[in-house]
């Protein structure tokens, strides 16, 4: 799949460039459909984010989308997604980022490297009760206060109890 | 003696928050302390609506997001789904496809300056951008029978083609707007009122802008030239010839004399488009039951509030497994704060109407 | 029938002066505050002193009087709190009122012993001579009274700017 | 007798009642007219389902207010809330009786004269009566226990203080030129200068003109109620006939103010140049009409200025007063006492 990206000399330099400093770190990449997608792991996915950021010039974060993948994991998968889409002034070139990361466990809020990322954090908190540490106010933020559940996850129930 | 900070609720039933928005302000007399969105009055669950949703199923909903501009809604859901189908819509569609969005981008523009207009006191230009919406919308009705939730296009193209009589529409309503906008210019571009109320109001500067997500006029306002209409283009907006407008002050004067100017371009494109029309079919062949094998996609327009962006994810069977829709006033409303801070109290309603924000695409 | 409606003017402005000092709520008290100045313009207007009565309308009921309004409610003052004083305040609240009412038996007695009818009074509260007396013979205290305006201002500048410091800086 | 009677008691009442209906009615006329006016200016067409065009749509809407229901919320001061619609509207009705609605008409041997009360300084006296509404406004605003009333209160006592100044200096040049301040005289001074102050003194009146704008909480300058901010201001929490009574004195103040610009600056009931002879026959027309035609001309021209500007905003308001219309009538001030003194 990878090979596909001759075609587009700036994702490919910015790939290689992610090869290169993270050389065992990256889980895994793909590219369809031209988008790059670049699987990161919740340990080293701030300093992958800061390196996009500061040396390759990725400087927006166009949103943040949440998948639960209970349904289609397989044995011994993580069951949530987070996905970061970044985005680069000029130059138009975008790059997802992919992290795992299980029910219980927190990711690193980014708020600090992209202040967009506040309402996007706190609607998958909302949406799938995953947590970020780190975050300046983590609360609900479309739901009520005193909701227990959370909507967007497979198991929510469609009709009433 | 000092005067104690205010702490006010605006909101949610407020004449000027757009809607079921409401604002938590803390005031030091009149300045601004602090400004903190609530959200989720008008939360209705869609993206968990659509999981169990055929894919063609979810196209008029999504007319219920951003319903000023509806259109725009259809089509940035469509080129996702057809993206990652791997179709390719016919060109004349294609055209047809742009003739729309940019008369739903007149339409929510000319909305926007009526209420912008209106949250700072000059109540007449609402009803002159109102009355030439109106026109919009009876071309919309001509087309598909439906004036506010469209539902304009299909998976594949437009289910069918435009007459004669739509496009006489269009032509007519594009000879008598210029004559609108100058109206609304002599009311307000050289007032001082109005001058005063907008220009160093509500700044915000290209770093922050960039940083916070900022889409859209507001983004250009800063100087910054994006557009994705001219960076990536979509649906054969590469075949026009349009001008991307930018200033630099990133304040809400500039704002407004941007979305001037885009209508200016929007109708330009719209010309164009319709003198160029190409002949040919309209719907590409797709099967009834769409199932799409499992793949994941991202696209995103240039919609009149800013970047609409779809994130799919299939599964292979007729219902996605999962749709995110980036919604530019969702993220537009994040930078409220930081344009209002320090400001006056009257200047939150100013920022909050120049954002252009729907509550409807806010809370999904 | 002029002289009935002097004395309702001045029962209630009595009446009103009473109600301020009674009043728990400082908002009412501003509210009769209002109401005493009114009458006691009706008390000019009654002697035929239209200027007077005017200018008791503009300067306290249409200026000072909503001063102190927006002073209570900036200061965001419900209900009064009882006070400890000192000897001098207490002293001084005491004395001015006394030298006050000592005046005003003195102007009676001195009536009393002269004789004097509303026409006198009517014809010195004319705009002309009213004007020519402020700037003839009561030069001096007239711009005195100017000054001390004038401190009151820039004092009241000066508190309010010092309470801006240290509240937002 | 019963001649003197008439003369003394019965006239006087009859002219009270009728100065103090004029007000009222005139809202009326004003409450359609401005729906009416501001429709076709924004390309509606505005109320015109009750009666002839719409003319019966005030008194449906008085109707509706008088039987509405009169909400009065918990945490209220009663008696301040109770008192201050009553305020607002009775200061501006009392002011209009120093204003001449008319000149003197023989009927006989009586003269009936226009106007209620004629004082030597009539004019201090509506402008002073006309400040009490100012209390009426706070206490509204004060006692209603809720935070945006008491926003537009302490706005719209700032602007009405801060906008007297230059109303005052303003008709200061009117009585630096007319030598009086009794309304009457100042018409008939009018008539002997043979020239409408308003013409004599244009700085003056465009000075008076947007201050007097301003006082009455119209726009542009209608912060205390900016209904995009503050919701309706200090009038938030009321309703029922108690709101009617702000939403008239609202009105009433406009007459008011269109009033005082005709009188002081147009020539009250004259009728154009008063001295030529060839223009004469416009005596026949009676003095009651020209008043009236001259302050729809002033009251039509709030209405114009509401469906056009945009809204002013607080700092910059003040700053308006401050800074320029201030120093601005100080010095038409300066300029006039020279010209007066020497010319």
């Amino acid at each position: 799949m990878i090979e596909k990206l001759e075609n587009y000399p700036l994702l490919k330099q910015v790939y290689q460039n992610l090869e290169n400093r993270f050389a065992g770190a990256l889980l895994g990449a793909t590219f369809e459909k031209d988008e790059l997608c670049v699987t990161a792991d919740r340990s080293n996915l701030i300093s992958i984010l800061e390196f996009l950021k500061n040396d390759n010039g990725f400087n927006a974060l166009n949103d943040m989308v949440g998948l639960d993948n209970m349904n289609t994991k397989k044995e011994g998968e993580k069951r949530f997604t987070i996905l970061y889409l970044l985005y680069r002034f000029p130059g138009s070139a975008r790059i997802r980022i992919k992290v795992d990361i299980d029910e219980n466990e927190t990711l690193p809020s980014i708020y600090s490297l992209y202040r967009a990322s506040d309402w996007a954090e706190r609607e998958i908190y909302d949406m799938f009760g995953l947590n970020f540490s780190g975050h300046p106010g983590l609360t609900r933020i479309y739901m009520p206060d005193e909701f227990k559940d959370f909507p967007l996850r497979k198991d929510f129930p469609l009709e009433g109890k | 003696m000092a005067f104690k900070e205010i702490l006010l609720n605006m909101g949610p039933q407020h004449p000027s928050t757009h809607g079921v928005l409401r604002l938590k302000v803390a005031l030091d007399n009149e300045v601004v302390m602090k400004v903190t969105p609530v959200l989720g009055y008008l939360h209705r669950g869609m993206e968990k609506l659509f999981e169990n949703r055929t894919y063609q199923q979810i196209t008029p909903l999504t007319d219920r997001f951003d319903y000023l501009a509806a259109i725009s809604n259809n089509l940035g859901y469509l080129l996702a789904v057809e993206k990652l189908m791997g179709i390719e819509v016919p060109k004349r569609a294609q055209y047809i496809r742009v003739i729309f969005t940019e008369l739903q981008r007149l339409a929510s523009h000319l909305a926007w300056v009526g209420f912008f207009a209106n949250d700072i006191g000059a109540m007449s230009v609402l009803l002159y951008g109102f009355i030439e919406r109106e026109d919009i919308l009876e071309i919309f009705e001509e087309y598909s029978g439906a004036r506010l939730t469209v539902h304009a296009f299909r998976v594949g193209g437009v289910p069918t083609d435009i007459n004669d009589k739509i496009i006489d529409m269009i032509n007519t309503f594009i000879l008598k707007l210029p004559k609108r906008i100058a109206d609304i210019e002599t009311l307000l571009t050289g007032n001082r009122i109005w001058k005063h109320r907008t220009i160093g109001v509500g700044v915000i500067s290209p770093e922050d802008a960039i940083s916070l997500g900022l889409t859209g006029p507001s983004l250009r306002s800063t100087g910054i030239k994006w557009d994705i209409r001219k960076d990536i283009p979509y649906s054969s907006y590469q075949d026009f010839q349009f001008e991307v407008p930018t200033s630099a002050n990133g304040d809400l004067y500039d704002r407004y004399v941007l979305r001037l100017e885009e209508i200016k371009q929007s109708m330009r494109i719209i010309r164009q488009a319709l003198d160029t029309l190409p002949q040919g079919e309209t719907l590409t062949k797709v099967p009834r039951v769409l199932k799409i094998a499992p793949g994941e996609v991202f696209h995103s327009i240039e919609a009149p509030k800013g970047e609409l962006g779809f994130y799919i994810k299939s599964n292979g069977t007729d219902k996605p497994e999962r749709v995110k829709m980036k919604s530019p006033s969702f993220i537009n409303m994040q930078s409220l704060e930081t344009m209002c801070l320090g400001n006056l109290f009257a200047d939150i309603v100013a920022v909050l109407g120049s954002l252009d924000i729907v509550l409807g695409e806010i809370d999904k | 029938m002029a002289m009935m409606i002097f004395i309702f003017f001045a029962v209630l402005s009595v009446i009103t002066a009473v109600l301020i000092i009674t009043q728990k709520n400082p908002m009412h008290s501003v509210l009769y505050l209002a109401f005493s100045v009114l009458s006691v313009s009706g008390l000019f207007f009654t002697l035929q002193a239209d200027f007077l009565g005017a200018i008791q309308i503009i300067v306290y009921a249409g200026g000072i009087v909503v001063l102190y309004v927006f002073v209570i409610i900036i200061i965001n003052l419900n209900q009064l709190v009882p006070e400890k004083r000192k000897l001098f305040p207490r002293f001084f609240i005491t004395a001015v009122p006394l030298v006050l009412i000592i005046e005003i038996f003195y102007v009676f007695y001195k009536k009393i012993k002269t004789g004097s009818d509303i026409s006198i009074v009517a014809e010195s509260m004319k705009i002309e001579n009213l004007s020519k007396m402020l700037l003839t013979d009561y030069v001096i205290p007239f711009e005195v009274a100017s000054v001390l305006l004038l401190a009151v201002l820039i004092g009241s500048l000066v508190i309010a700017r010092k309470e801006l410091k240290n509240d937002t800086k | 007798m019963s001649n003197s009677l008439a003369a003394d008691l019965i006239i006087p009442i009859i002219k009270i009642i009728i100065v103090g209906l004029f007000p009222l009615i005139m809202v009326m006329v004003m409450v359609w007219l401005e729906r009416r006016v501001v429709a076709f200016i924004q390309l509606r067409l505005g109320p015109n389902r009750v009666g002839f065009q719409g003319i019966l749509q005030p008194i449906v809407d008085a109707i509706k207010l008088f039987f509405k229901e009169d909400i009065t919320h918990t945490g209220v001061d009663k008696v301040l809330f109770n008192i201050s619609p009553v305020l607002v509207l009775f200061s501006s009705i009392l002011a209009f009786c120093f204003i001449p609605l008319g000149g003197t008409m023989q009927i006989g041997t009586y003269n009936l004269n226009f106007w209620v009360a004629e004082s030597p300084v009539g004019l201090l006296l509506i402008i002073g009566i006309s400040s009490i509404s100012v209390f009426g406004v706070i206490f509204g605003g004060w006692s209603s226990n809720s935070k945006y009333p008491l926003l537009g209160a302490l706005r719209s006592v700032v602007q009405i203080l801060s906008y007297e100044i230059p109303v005052a200096f303003s008709v200061l040049s009117i009585i630096f030129f007319s030598q009086s301040m009794n309304m009457i005289d100042i018409v008939n001074r009018q008539k002997d200068a043979g020239i409408w102050y308003g013409f004599m003194l244009p700085v003056s009146f465009v000075i008076f003109w947007i201050s007097v704008v301003a006082e009455t909480n119209r726009a542009p300058f209608d912060l205390p109620e900016a209904e995009s901010e503050l919701v309706a201001g200090f009038h938030t929490e009321y309703s029922g006939i108690k709101f009617a009574y702000f939403y008239m004195a609202e009105y009433a103040h406009m007459v008011l103010a269109s009033s005082l610009a005709v009188v002081l600056f147009f020539g009250g009931w004259l009728p154009p140049f008063p001295n030529v002879a060839a223009l004469s026959f416009l005596h026949v027309i009676p003095g009651f009409v020209w008043y009236l035609l001259k302050i729809m001309f002033f009251l039509y021209l709030f209405i114009w200025i509401r469906g056009t500007f945009p809204r002013y905003r607080f700092d910059e308001l003040v700053r308006l007063a401050w800074k320029w219309l201030i120093p601005l009538s100080l010095l038409n001030i300066l300029v006039i006492a020279f010209v007066r003194s020497f010319a």
